[in-house]
């Protein structure tokens, strides 16, 4: 699959986990793909720096400087949204009124800690509102490819990178199979990529199960 | 009580050694020409707080640029090279604060609180050497509130009291460093007669604003150019 | 996502013993009609945590009347004399806070700020059993956020998806319950369509509220009356 | 005097006091009275409920209980008025952005901390923002008769009854005379009653002096 592909399907797994209704908080990258497989379902998007509510890309003509989300691309407001400051944005993010924070991610350990802020073997000087979302969203579900371009497995026994925060996210959604976290360990959901549990254990470097969905909801 | 001044009558009131609180996100929102009237002053050494530093070239980085900035701090400077490496040089502190903390700690500044127990960045490297308490059973971290000599602020509209709205996303921290400054100077896109404000709309209340300048860039598409 | 409901709706989710915040100054933007229903309804021992217990016979001062109320978390209930009587007798719990520590409280509560330290009280009796730190000299003390199950909000003006807008001082402290509870209720004079209210001007996104109904009280002068 | 004739003198006195643009909350009693005696000075009141400029007495068409005061009488709000929640309203009381806080008071003692808010031998029950306002604002003003309706001073050695805060007031403003607290204790600025300050001393009970305002300024 081209790496595109893959980018694709997994905001398209990821559409399917949001409900009508619910706000959401994009990271860069892969989940800012999500809206366009979002059909008729209705969800609310909070940036940030101050909006609920974030619309369509804008047209040349809509472009406007003060009107950006967190990733500092232009974009316009819908019908309903509502403009504050950082620090109400901040207040609706780490008081829990956010459902669902969707974030990229270097790496997830087995219990669903996540590394998605400092890039190894560089000057660790931005983290941005990743960590308040960690701490902050409802739910949190990882939108990644399972193995970065080194090849290596993104969930991982132990997190080598370092830890976005003590809270473990819900769901990761990667390119091979979708992953949940619970009080027992990683579980896999769904298998997407063609291929079985033991060679995606294999692939991982970690003896994965299936979870018996209908015990753990 | 004449609030609304010159643009040069800005670097009197910052002095070296300074923390200066400024808007913006990125470029968003941020004030540039009270940033750019302390390119000529010979103000040095001082301590800024704001989410970046502008975008290369551009905004807080002609102060970084120009020597006058000692300490940066804020959320993301990743993505600004030269900051990177004037901090790996040492010639740049540098204090990283988790985008929302920052904010948090602002507002408290402003607000006479002393500081706060917050949840995000418990268990991170962010968390070194702060203070962890668990309050009804959650882990939090402490943080001190901030507070700065001279506030940069930019508002869509003040009123002549000083009464202050944005627009948009441009909101994003200026509200708050409008609260934490011992000196708040706002740059605005327009100038309106007391009474012209919905009271109801107003989000900076005139006590809190010193000085209010003429902003001398207006907006094109995705760029604050200078106005002829 | 049907968030407009009827009056009737209100009690089913309110539970005894359960945290009750609720806007209002007296009676100045009192969500009455939500406070009401809750009369007819068999809840009991509610904390309730709002700056007044209304004003004598109207407001929250008829849920303690109905003996709905176990305990008030507020800042002044001087002047409701069968609330001081009540509480002499240990049939009310009251748990007495300066207006700004409350509302810091709430907000705090509502913002994942698990506390915080305010210059308010220092040295009082209110601070008694207070954890007191020094901040760069000044001296502090702690203060936990306030929560709640279920906030009642009394706002001006709700569109079909949540959001609110107030009138005057009537704001006072129902933006800070809007973000505090786990339930969040909010009582309006108009339902507008969405699109209605201005983005600048919205001052509890929707976010924050679950439900909305319409409420039965019109201003007369100094009162609320109900509407026939 | 009449009562309410020294009620009137202190609030002119106390107008003195102010300078034009400045941010001004007013307790009740006493205070309340002092915008009347302002003339073409320019003060901007507010009120802990989420109000700053508050304008003159409503009309009976005026009257709206949504527009309230903090001591819960109908106001009006002058153009250039702003509203914010209570959370806003005292992030600007206890964060230092009110000029001055004139306020009435139980006791005040020789260095200038105040008891205020809780009448003695009644039930406590209320506090309001009268501790916030003695913790947040630039200045206080008392604005008392020296004397309460017993006789006894209210400017005494040591608080008797509860204090309202270690923040000690700059002035107070009495009918008998206008004492100031500094660091070196209390100092007479102004007689304002017929009497020397040997007599009012002893009225006081404590040995009062005067300032020598050149040099305290």
């Amino acid at each position: 699959m081209l790496s595109q592909d893959k980018r694709h399907l997994i905001a398209k797994r990821v559409a399917e986990e949001l409900e009508e209704g619910q706000i959401v908080n994009l990271g860069i990258g892969i989940p800012t793909l999500v809206p366009q497989y979002l059909g008729e379902k209705e969800v609310y998007l909070q940036s940030e720096n101050g909006l609920l509510g974030i619309g369509p890309a804008p047209t040349e003509e809509e472009l406007d400087i003060d009107l950006m989300n967190a990733g500092k691309e232009p974009v316009t407001a819908i019908k309903g949204s509502s403009f504050f400051s950082s620090a109400d944005s901040f207040a609706l993010i780490r008081g829990g009124h956010i459902d669902v924070a969707i974030l990229g991610t270097l790496q997830v350990d087995v219990k669903g800690e996540i590394a998605n802020w400092a890039v190894p073997n560089q000057p660790i000087l931005g983290v941005g509102g990743a960590m308040d979302l960690v701490a902050g969203a409802k739910k949190v579900i990882i939108a990644a490819t399972l193995f970065n371009n080194k090849g290596e497995s993104k969930l991982v026994s132990n997190l080598t990178y370092k830890t976005s925060g003590i809270r473990r996210v819900e769901l990761f959604v990667s390119d091979y199979a979708v992953f949940k976290f619970t009080d027992d360990g990683v579980r896999v959901v769904e298998i997407i990529e063609d291929i079985t549990i033991e060679e995606l254990s294999e692939k991982v470097g970690i003896s994965l199960e299936y979870a018996e969905e209908k015990i753990l909801n | 009580m004449r609030k609304v001044i010159q643009a040069n009558e800005v670097s009197n009131l910052v002095k070296s050694g300074d923390t200066l609180l400024v808007g913006g996100f990125g470029l968003s929102g941020s004030p540039l020409t009270l940033i750019y009237e302390l390119l000529h002053s010979d103000v040095s050494e001082l301590t800024v707080v704001s989410n970046n530093l502008g975008e290369d070239g551009l905004g807080l980085h002609k102060l970084f640029e120009a020597g006058k900035i000692k300490k940066m701090v804020g959320s993301f400077f990743s993505t600004n090279k030269p900051a990177v490496t004037a901090w790996q040089k040492g010639e740049l502190e540098i204090d990283l604060i988790p985008q929302g903390t920052l904010a948090e700690a602002i507002r408290a500044g402003g607000a006479g609180i002393g500081g706060f127990y917050t949840k995000t960045a418990v268990g991170t490297e962010l968390a070194e050497g702060k203070e962890e308490r668990v309050i009804n059973g959650e882990r939090y971290i402490f943080e001190k509130a901030i507070k700065g000599d001279v506030s940069f602020v930019k508002a869509a509209k003040a009123d002549k009291l000083g009464n202050l709205i944005y627009h948009t996303t441009a909101r994003n921290f200026n509200p708050l460093v409008a609260t934490a400054g011992k000196i708040v100077i706002a740059e605005v896109d327009e100038i309106v007669e007391v009474g012209q404000l919905d009271p109801e709309q107003i989000i900076t209340p005139h006590a809190y604003v010193d000085y209010v300048i003429q902003s001398k860039f207006v907006k094109q598409g995705v760029n604050y150019v200078e106005s002829r």
